[in-house]
């Protein structure tokens, strides 16, 4: 039961503490929101990142990556998640290197995964087109039409779709939305005839798009896995991808709660630091709580995808269920406790907030994880 | 909520409903439908202002002498609902609702006589200045100073969260004349020029994207004696009058069942399946505030019999943002990714801007946003619960 | 809208108060109990609460009653929630007497009333047959047979039902349980051949009985109201209960939390009296809230059953909906504060929590209530 | 939960399961299936004691000399797992978990070879004296005097909430035996015989109607200074150390996800309609408790590295108590009236009554109230509320 990091693991996250502090924090999230910067991230940092390793974090050394392992993809995410860290890393590594090793064929592989690990290709998962997550709900159709696939339809919340070179689409060749089967991924380029992108500024700053697919052609090698079958690789890929959104949500909670900390310990009212009520220690004492125990949800989770075990998909339902529920609390009472200031963008508190209610939506909402995690765990 | 009415009742509150129904416009209604706060921008606000001052119906709760309805309670509780219901752009609420009755309780003959008048007309908009930057809910802590030069006091110092007084031509605020040993004493309420040279305002930008207060500093600026309210040293006692008025006076009731019914509308975009969880507790938040609008009429029955809503005020206060969060809360979980972009053109006045997501949802996020401080203005509600456990059960 | 008492309102309360407290106290009940008293409560103070026109406050003038009506009957009841009176009234006044007033016959009325009012006849509803509140689930069956009606099955949960003289049956003449239709209501004489009644002490010391009844044969005047119509009586009389019932819950809780704020006034840690911790304070308030908003809601559902309001239904479930809820957190919160004394039987807060939790099952639960506000707010 | 294991603890985790189905019989299943607490009988307790001790699984956590397992923290948590599974009565837990570690830590030799067989075999039958009738989490309050004469100690004073002292032989308990500045100090923790003409034991009754806790009255007890253990007026250090194992060292999820199995039965009681509320309150409570369990095994880790598992015990102890509080909450409202009669007889072992509502339902009301302790006692909540704000949160 690996609920701590080891060694290697901890020196990556004091790194990553380290690298989103100086070079990704908070403030750089917020210069390229009011510059509206069209990239939304800084491909220089993005660069940094890649030679850091974290590009190819769960890509085979075979294919250029690093290895490292999910415990420390979530020990990078956590930091970017403290950070508010803009970057591509959660779309192109969890997502889209996550979408091809788990259904790319050997060709995919070795053409796009090394790319990937070397910071020189980003991707995006094109999956949802309703306002709550739903795994199988796509009904953007793909029909076979000569040596290749037509594509028709929209998707919206496509996250860092405005930006990737590649976008990963989940398409129905058969059956009707919510159906399982009858799903197929395909691996479109973003400037295919066809696609047009729409960026949606959203509410925490988080890079997404809106993207509509007016009869996009593409060959039979665009697809990801087997026809029909991109369920069997969804399925996991979601797993992977609460799991990893904890993480980050976890770094984003443990920030708020921390700075929240020091403002209570600085704060004064009637004379005294309004940290020394009792109340609002209590309140504090609580949060404290909640955090550890979706740190021990995210831990084991991690640990869970890195030992391939089979409770994987409990797991994820759960890590996310957890740190959604702690992460509200948390970022509701940071403030609360911030009182006046934190209402003001010039505090960070609130864009802790904004991002936690994205973070939260993404990958099903916590009654979605709730119901999902009852039904797993009753078999 | 169903109450009984006698038949003269229900006939007031069909004539209230026709009026709401023929005098608010297409621009009115779609202003009150864009509300992203509790407050409207100050042209529509206006607006609504003179259409109702018109009809006679802009301050119900007012002496008949200066403009009062002289309606009944129940006559007042249903205008509440039926403005629930119609939705109309908010009033400004700092002249009408705060100062207003602060100068009717409080003010010299002279004060009612100039300033009344120009509240209703909307040829003063005022602004409220109590919190500091140091000093929330903390009256010690309060530091603007006003100086005793003749027959002016002299202002120097810095308010914060002063809503709309970049609009406003004049505010009514909380200042340090002297030091005494209980922090109360030693504060006047003076009424002030914004237009004075040495009044300088800054929008600060909320969390929502939205700028609906200020900071507000003041240097040098000279505000004759006879603007204060109440005795020097002792303006406290306005503002805790004020204060109660502002946190029970109130009918919030009305406009959480209406909230209720607008998040119940978004369970739709929820698979049927996953609809019962969510709307079990929208029953269940009906519940409380059914309870909280007996609450408040018991409140107004006991304000009438003893002229104030005494410290229950502190308990509508608390349960009225909480209740109106709550909601807010179960709403942008219904609405979901459609309620994660940003778009602020889609909730400016005026706009052809077609939203992403329901129509009716565009608001939804920024609202919730800008609720987060119900619980912190007015006094935070941990400041309500010391109240409470302080002034009603003596701990 | 009456949600204060009239002066003649206000007096009768007082004069309750003053008569529970020194005549009908918490003392009285733990006496009862520890006698294993057959009774479970005192007659003279039964009678004595009939001189002062409590059993009769809702009879008519004409039939001897006080007429004092539903504002002043909740005011009483809940003063005996207050003090844990052990007293028939609740189940011959608001059950029997309500029963009558709502179904019964002028002969009825004219025979039974006044013996009510007087303190001379007891009566208990005998409906439940189920571990949940169902108003129309009776299975218990009445066959007419010559010229009466053959009684035959079990009731559970009868409260008072040890004792009552007569009991109001609630019998399926047609249909099956759950129907509204079908159901009948008879009244029985206590000591009629084929009655078995088995006292059932309950965890709060009410009086209760579970009753078998085996083939009891009775008149075709035994009958309240119309055959298979007895929801037609049945669901204004549970209102009624609903709303008594809540009204005895003000009581219970506004004590417990009175208890527990001078408890917080004496008690001291690290040498300061508790309740000038901020933590305890803060939730000190909660409880004050809770309890303010539950008093509305039941003021102003006994002056709907005062003026014949048609939102009685509404405000019944909200009244015991918003009570239950009140009172469930003050009765935990009550006990927590009183620490490890409160865990005793010497101290009487233990006895609120548990008279709070048979309360709140009486006449439908928090769920119950809240889903029957739910469906009458919608119509 | 499911956790990946090795096939070697696949077949520990068998083996486990088999001894239990063996060793457990008639009457000790049916006294476990009948705990109204936290604590079984005295004979039930002592008669399962001993079966576990010929396996020599009685204290897995001890030293394997003195009679531990050397078992993994993967098998502790196994075997922790199936004991919930397999419902034994519960094992007097004042030698075995509180007073044997703390031996074992902080003993003396002498005290470590008399006492710790006694413990394993019951002959000594412990019980645990801190709390007094004016001191529950406040230290500073402790009054029970022991008064050095000789190479004696004369206590005098009166200990309260001493589950089982009327049944034990002994206890361990602190007393004054100083007065320092700080009051931790001055507080010395020593083994007292109860079969000392001067100790009285008056049983409580609770709430429940149970009386598993007695009053306990000093007079004039006399101690040989040779049953203290750790340093004189330096009984804190002790205490805490045992108080952090108590708090922190047990493995409360496996139960806890039992009861919820427990009250899940109960849904059945409800008609099919009305289930989904209940039932996803449910669903929440096991993420609770899987959260919980988690991070009890975290803190094993932790344990296991540094020795202590530190103020998380704080942390561990209000989570297992609010969520087993909370399970208990929603297995009351499940078995509505059926749970309301008082009914001693039905739940007293060896009993052939048969019970008003399900048989699985007899101990769900007196175990929920008896279970309210649980968050008063070892610290009341708001006490491990008030040290993680210090000591980890630095508040």
């Amino acid at each position: 039961m690996a609920l701590v990091l080891n060694e290697d693991q901890a020196l990556i996250k004091d790194t990553a503490r380290e690298f989103c502090a100086s070079k990704a924090p908070v403030a750089q999230l917020r210069k390229l929101r009011d510059d509206q910067d069209p990239l939304g991230y800084s491909s220089d940092t993005w660069q940094q990142m890649a030679e850091l390793g974290w590009a190819g974090i769960v890509i085979p050394e075979a294919h250029g990556g690093t290895e490292f392992g999910w415990m420390a993809l979530g020990a990078v995410l956590e930091e970017q998640g403290r950070h508010l860290t803009a970057s591509p890393l959660f779309s192109t590594v969890v997502l889209g290197a996550g979408a091809l090793l788990l259904g790319g064929s050997d060709s995919q592989h070795s053409d796009l995964l090394p790319k990937i690990a070397a910071g020189e290709l980003t991707l995006a998962l094109a999956l949802e087109e309703s306002p709550h997550h739903n795994p199988f709900g796509s009904a953007l159709s793909a029909k076979q039409e000569g040596d290749g696939w037509v594509l028709k339809g929209d998707k919206q919340f496509v996250f860092d779709g405005h930006s990737a070179d590649q976008l990963l689409v989940a398409a129905r060749t058969n059956g009707k939305s919510g159906d399982r089967d009858g799903l197929s991924l395909f691996l479109v380029a973003a400037d295919a005839a066809g696609v047009t992108r729409t960026r949606s500024a959203m509410v925490d700053s988080r890079n997404a798009a809106n993207i509509e697919f007016g009869s996009v052609r593409v060959q039979t090698n665009a697809l990801v896995g087997a026809v029909g079958r991109a369920a069997d690789v969804l399925e996991p890929l979601l797993d992977r991808a609460r799991i990893c959104m904890a993480a980050e949500m976890l770094g984003t909670m443990d920030e708020a709660f921390a700075r929240t900390l020091a403002y209570l310990r600085e704060r004064k009212q009637f004379g005294v630091v309004i940290g020394s009520f009792q109340g609002l220690k209590h309140r504090a004492a609580d949060m404290f709580t909640e955090i550890e125990l979706a740190r021990s949800t995210v831990l084991d989770a991690l640990s869970a995808l890195d030992a391939n075990r089979d409770d994987v998909p409990l797991l994820a339902a759960l890590a996310k269920a957890k740190a959604g529920e702690a992460l509200h609390t948390v970022s509701l009472e940071a403030l609360q406790m911030h009182g006046g200031v934190g209402m003001t963008d010039e505090f960070d508190v609130g864009l802790f907030l904004k991002r936690a209610r994205v973070q939260e939506q993404a990958f099903g909402g916590r009654a979605f994880q709730r119901d999902r995690y009852a039904t797993l765990a009753r078999f | 909520m169903k109450l009984a009415f006698t038949s003269e009742e229900e006939a007031f509150r069909d004539e209230v409903r026709a009026f709401f129904d023929a005098s608010l416009t297409d621009e009115l209604r779609e202003a009150g439908r864009l509300m992203t706060s509790v407050y409207s921008d100050k042209e529509v606000a206006l607006a609504w202002q003179k259409i109702l001052l018109d009809k006679g119906w802009l301050v119900p709760s007012w002496p008949r002498e200066y403009g009062g309805t002289g309606w009944t309670l129940t006559q007042r509780y249903i205008f509440a609902c039926e403005r629930a219901r119609a939705r109309p752009p908010a009033l400004s609420p700092m002249g009408l609702s705060m100062l207003g009755p602060a100068l009717l309780g409080r003010g010299t003959q002279a004060q009612k006589d100039h300033y009344l008048p120009r509240i209703l007309s909307g040829e003063d908009f005022w602004c409220q200045g109590y919190s500091e930057p140091q000093a929330g809910s903390d009256l010690a802590g309060l530091q603007c100073q006003a100086i005793r030069d003749g027959d002016h006091y002299v202002l120097h110092g810095t308010k914060i969260w002063t809503t709309h007084a970049q609009f406003a031509n004049r505010m009514f605020c909380l200042v340090r004349t002297g030091r005494f040993e209980r922090p109360q004493q030693g504060v006047s309420f003076l009424l002030v020029d914004m237009e004075d040279p040495g009044v300088r305002c800054d929008p600060i930008r909320f969390v929502s994207g939205c700028a609906t207060q200020c900071t507000v500093y003041f240097d040098n600026v000279r505000v004759p004696v006879s603007e204060i309210v109440g005795e020097e040293n002792e303006g406290w006692s306005v503002t805790k009058y004020l204060l109660e008025f502002e946190r029970g006076g109130g009918a919030a009731a009305p406009g959480l069942l209406e909230a209720i019914g607008h998040a119940r509308m978004l369970l739709e975009l929820l698979p049927e399946a996953d609809r019962s969880g969510p709307a079990r507790r929208l029953d269940d938040l009906q519940v409380q505030v059914h309870s909280l609008e007996l609450t408040e009429l018991r409140t107004l029955s006991e304000t009438e019999r003893t002229g104030s809503p005494g410290p229950a005020s502190s308990l509508l206060k608390i349960q009225g943002s909480e209740l109106s969060q709550a909601i807010s809360e179960v709403a942008v979980e219904l609405i979901g990714l459609h309620g994660m972009p940003f778009q602020p053109e889609a909730y400016a006045l005026g706009n052809n801007v077609s939203a992403v997501g329901p129509e009716d949802g565009v608001t939804t996020v920024p609202f919730y946003l800008n609720n987060r401080a119900a619980s912190i203005y007015a006094g935070s509600n941990e400041i309500q619960r010391n109240i409470i456990s302080k002034a009603v059960l003596g701990l």
